[in-house]
Order: structure tokens, then sequence, then C-alpha cells
């Protein structure tokens, strides 16, 4: 069978008759050692990829394939690494339907109504494989080009973090608007009640709590500030005995009109 | 792939290692790290074939040679490392103004009830969030200097009782707890919310 | 905070801005931001009173200093930054292993027909390549940012459409798509009958 007779008008014909006659023997390096066959095939990344091997390996034309050859190098390829049950592509197999059908199709007598180029079965076939090398060649210069990483590193230096400058900022509306999610949640959930107390005995609370840090006990008038307006020494006296209620203080006179003690009913900080 | 241009350029550097290339790879190297490399790593450069005395003398060089430069080559613990000089942060934020952090829901209300309500336990701030309230809460609140633990309520278990502090005050430009919205005019806002059924629950940007 | 001293600095510092203040703090920033700085963005740092002009040519006697160091001031597609040359590489990596992947060729093939074909369906990929793209290999270009779903074609099943990205071209020093290697011309691989030149068989690489 000759496929070139098929293809006369084809107008790289000449050359495609040179280099078909070298190729009808099969070349030496079809043999592969079996367990060479798994790196093989780890190495095509599918049929154009073979084929593109086998045609520049054998310098064919890629414009003028000759298909019985490359069909049958193909194949010669694809049963080896059947017989070896490798896991093969399912697009190896559909590759050889399609090779089989072009030469097939070659071998059909040529309708004269078209134009030749049209009806090259091989034309979409060249189309793939050209397509398909060029994108080959294009990952092989891009694979080539400096990669961060890989072939330079970007520089960055150590910066200082400024600690404070991360903390977040807060303000009143803040605070105001968690309170009001507190309150309506607990206005929700009836079993939470929200005692409202004026802030200033809190406040006060708070304070004379810190007055007593650290000490044993004061003499009751020394919670109270000389220069207190009469306001500040209400609330004093409130959050005083507000303290007492809640255990956190203990008040004691040994003596009728004699000097009154405040204790901080601090456990923790006494024992 | 460009390994013929690169093996070519490593040999050239191995082969002749003047001092003046060996200080050019220590720069690149010290400029690439982040983190601070000590000597013994440095000498791994050069196959350990210089001695810590060298490149110490080299280090030296480098540092001298950036002294006018925004940036430094400091020895610390660690090692060396290039770093900026306190001069340039300014500049550093204008590119990428410090994004604001922003509290969690659960501090922002757990800081609310101790500045409404103090001094309280951990225990009141429970009950009235209705969820447990997590150590890193108050550590957060603790840390950054807002509260503090003013003494220990007499009951089983000491808990600590927290109140808010002077700077907490300050940050808020409060000069005292009494400017805080007082709790009255909430009370009104949320029945009148309530009234209108578009409840205030968001607390909008709540993330923990 | 050292507030004080760096206010009183930044004072310094932007009343009389000479050349070489700028140029220091320009140096000194770039050496810090591990991502390229375009111009507008550098602009800030003088709170937008130096023009693009004054900068690029500050910028190109910067990168003119260091010609001789193991680092090179590059301006790639998002602008400008420091990187090492090629010839540090082997020296960083007796110190750290390397960590960019060596990419499988049928995640570089991806990419190629991904960059020269943008934007294409996996479904074209696959068309080119004549087998079918495996998730991991798309999923290797994505997780990298060198390749994003930038929409979706409109045929049935709305395949994704994919295109590099600004950080692909960066990642390669290159300041647009057009600085890519050109296609080999159709007639040149017709011609080409060298033989053997790209033979498959020593590539086994790393795979995806």
């Amino acid at each position: 069978m000759n496929d070139n007779s098929v293809i006369e008008t084809n107008e790289t014909q000449p050359i495609a008759r040179i280099c078909g006659e070298p190729l009808l023997e099969i070349p030496q390096d079809l043999y592969i050692p079996p367990d060479a066959l798994e790196v093989f095939l780890d190495t095509f990344q599918g049929p154009l990829d073979l084929l593109l091997y086998l045609i520049r390996k054998h310098n064919l034309n890629i414009l003028d394939i000759p298909m019985a050859e490359l069909t049958q190098q193909y194949m010669t390829y694809v049963g080896m690494m059947r017989v070896d049950q490798l896991e093969l592509a399912a697009e190896y197999l559909l590759m050889t339907a399609l090779l089989i059908e072009i030469k097939s199709r070659m071998l059909l007598p040529n309708p004269k109504t078209e134009t030749e180029e049209e009806h090259d079965p091989r034309a979409e076939l060249v189309r793939r494989l050209l397509e398909y090398e060029q994108m080959k060649h294009a990952a092989t210069r891009i694979n080539e080009l400096p990669q961060a990483g890989r072939d330079f590193s970007v520089i960055q230096i150590w910066v200082e973090q400024q600690a404070a400058a991360q903390l977040p900022n807060i303000d009143m509306d803040d605070l105001r608007n968690a309170w009001m999610a507190i309150l309506t949640r607990a206005k929700i959930n009836r079993h939470h009640q929200i005692k409202r107390e004026t802030l200033s005995v809190r406040a006060y609370m708070s304070q004379v709590l810190r007055d007593l840090r650290g000490r044993d006990q004061v003499e009751f008038y020394d919670l109270f500030a000389p220069a207190a307006t009469v306001a500040e020494v209400v609330v004093t006296f409130l959050a005083v005995l507000e303290l007492v209620k809640e255990l956190l203080l203990e008040i004691s006179q040994s003596l009728d009109s004699g000097i009154i003690y405040v204790r901080s009913i601090d456990v923790a900080q006494s024992a | 792939m460009s390994a013929p241009l690169m093996s070519l350029n490593q040999l050239d550097t191995s082969d002749t290692l003047t001092p003046e290339k060996t200080q050019r790879i220590l720069e690149a190297v010290l400029l690439t790290t982040s983190e601070p490399l000590p000597i013994n790593e440095l000498r791994k450069l050069f196959n350990l074939e210089l001695s810590a005395t060298v490149l110490s003398k080299l280090l030296e060089e480098i540092r001298e040679k950036w002294r006018d430069s925004g940036v430094e080559l400091v020895s610390i613990a660690s090692g060396w490392r290039f770093q900026t000089k306190a001069d340039i942060q300014p500049y550093l934020e204008r590119l990428t103004p410090p994004k604001a952090p922003r509290y969690s829901r659960a501090v922002l209300e757990t800081l609310a009830i101790i500045a409404y309500r103090q001094p309280v336990t951990r225990g009141d701030i429970e009950e009235i969030r209705g969820v447990s309230v997590s150590g890193s809460v108050l550590k957060a609140l603790t840390t950054r200097g807002w509260i503090e633990a003013i003494g220990h309520r007499n009951v089983p278990g000491k808990p600590a009782l927290f109140a808010t502090t002077q700077h907490f005050l300050n940050d808020l430009n409060l000069r005292s707890l009494e400017e805080l919205p007082p709790l009255e005019e909430m009370k009104s806002l949320i029945d009148s919310n309530e009234k209108n059924s578009d409840l205030p629950f968001e607390v909008p940007e709540a993330h923990d």
C-alpha cells in the first residue's frame, strides 16, 4: 500500500516521496525494554505528543505524513503498552481509531468536485499536531523564564511592628451599642433582670475598693476626700453601703462613738 | 530551563570567592530573609569554608556601608538581619494605613458590663450576657489596661472583682464614668426600638 | 510608642525633601515591601507632592546604584520591587530548600495554553493537548495565583474561562503579556526537521 499515491495533488508531494522510502522498515528505536514502558508512558503527554515524537524522531514531513508507517508505529507503541496492562488513557485508543480512519480514507478515490486541500483527510490532524507543538514549545520557553522563588527571590526585610498601633479603638457608641445589645437580649430572655442603678454609685464602689486595696483597714472618714462635694459624699456613702450589702466590705466599731473602721473582705488578698 | 546560565554563574562565584563577592552574597541573602540569620547559618552559604571571624568582619563592613541609608543591618540575639530605621515607619504607614482592628462583640459587651456595673466578677458578667466569658476576653481588656481586678468577692472561689481604670477613661476621652451614655436613655431607646420592631440586635461588626 | 521621636523625624524629612532623602525613603520602603509598588502608590509616600516623572527618575538612579550588587530593582507588571539576581538563588538554597515547585509538563503546557490563548475553558485546553486535563493541574496553577477563572462561556454547562493573573506576570518578571516569548510561526514548526531537539525522554520532573 502506498499512501503517497493518494495525495499526488499536494504541493509537497516530491519531498514526501523522498521521505517515504527509508521509513518502510520499522525503526530500531521501536524496541523498548518492558520496564521502561511505564516511564515511557509518563513521558508522553498524550497521543498528540507521541505522534509528534514519532514524526520528529523519524524526520517525517509533517505536511505529508506517510499514514501507513505512522499508524503502524503508533499502534506498536500502544500495543506494547496494552500488553503490559499499563493504564492507558482512552485518548490513545481514540487516536488509533482516527489514524486508521484517515489511512482508509486516503485509499478512497478522490472526489473531483471539491478542492484538494479540503479533502486531504490528514489536514485536521496536522493542524492539531502543529498547534500542540506550538504550545509545547511555548511551555518550554515559559519554563525558561526566570521564576520567582526558583530563580530569584523577592526582597523583604524585617519591619518593626508597632504593637500599640495595632490595637482596636472604641468609642462611646461602641459601648452604647454593646450595652443595648445586652439589654435587648436580656429583655427577651426574661429571666435576666438588669437592675438599673445610678452609675455614680457603681463608680464609687470601685473607687472605695481601690482605696482599700493593699491596706488592712482604713478609717471610715478617710474614705471621703476632704474636697468632696456634698453629692460626692452622699454617693460615696451609698457606695459603701452597697459594698457592705454585697459582702465586699466590713464595717466595725469597737466602741460607741469610737473610730469606725472599714475593711475589705477580700479573702484572696488577706490570705 | 535556564540551568546553563545559572550554573555558569555559580561556578564563577564559588571558584573565586573574593571578599567583594562574599559580601555581595551575604548582603543579598540577608535582604531576602526577614528572619535573623546567625553566623553559623551564614557559614553554610560558603560550605563552612569561611570562619565566623571572617564573616563577622564582612558583616561589620556591610553594616558600615548601610549606615546612612533608611535601612540598617543589626545584630540581635538570634542573628543578623536588615531592618528599616524608625524614621521610615511613618512613610510605610502612608502606603498601608494600618487597618483598624476591631474588638469582638464579646469583648465590647464585657467591657460595657464592667463599665456600667462595676465592680463585677466574671460570674456576674456571664449571668448578664447569658454566655460564658472566655479568659482571653478579660485578658484582652486587662492587657489593654482598660480593666483591672480591684479585689475579690467573699464567696466560694473568691472570684476577682473587675472595674474599669483611669486609662480606660483617658482612652475614651472621658473625664469620669458619669460621662458614659446614661442607662436610662438607652432603656427608652430600646423600648422605642421595640415598638418599631427594628431591634438593634446587630452590634454589627462583631467578629471574634 | 516611640511616637515623639518619630514625629520629629517625620517633620524633619517632610520639611526638606531633598533628592537624597527621597531616594533614601524610596529605597527603604521598596526593600521592606515584597509586593511590587506602582508609581502611583509610591507617590503617596510624599503626599503626592512629587510627580511620577520625578519618582521614575529617582527609581532609575536607585536601580543604577544597585547594578553591581546581588540584588536588583526591577519594574514589572504591578510596579517596582527589589529581587535577588539569579546567581544568588543557589546560595539561598543552601540555607533553605527551594520552596517553589517545579512543574510537570502537564502543568506547563496548560499554563502556556492559558497564557497564549486566554481566555480558555478546560475543554479548549483538552482539545489542544489531546488529553483530559486533571483538576489537580488547574488547581496547582490557581493555588500559585497564576491563573484565575474570569467568567463563564455561555454554552451548555457554562464552563469557566481561565486567564493568567497579574501575579503570574510578576512572578515571571514580566510587565505585560506581550513580553511573553513570541509563539513560533507555524512555518518554522513545519520547516523544523531538527532531529530530537525536544525529545521528551529526559523530562520526568516533578509531577503535579
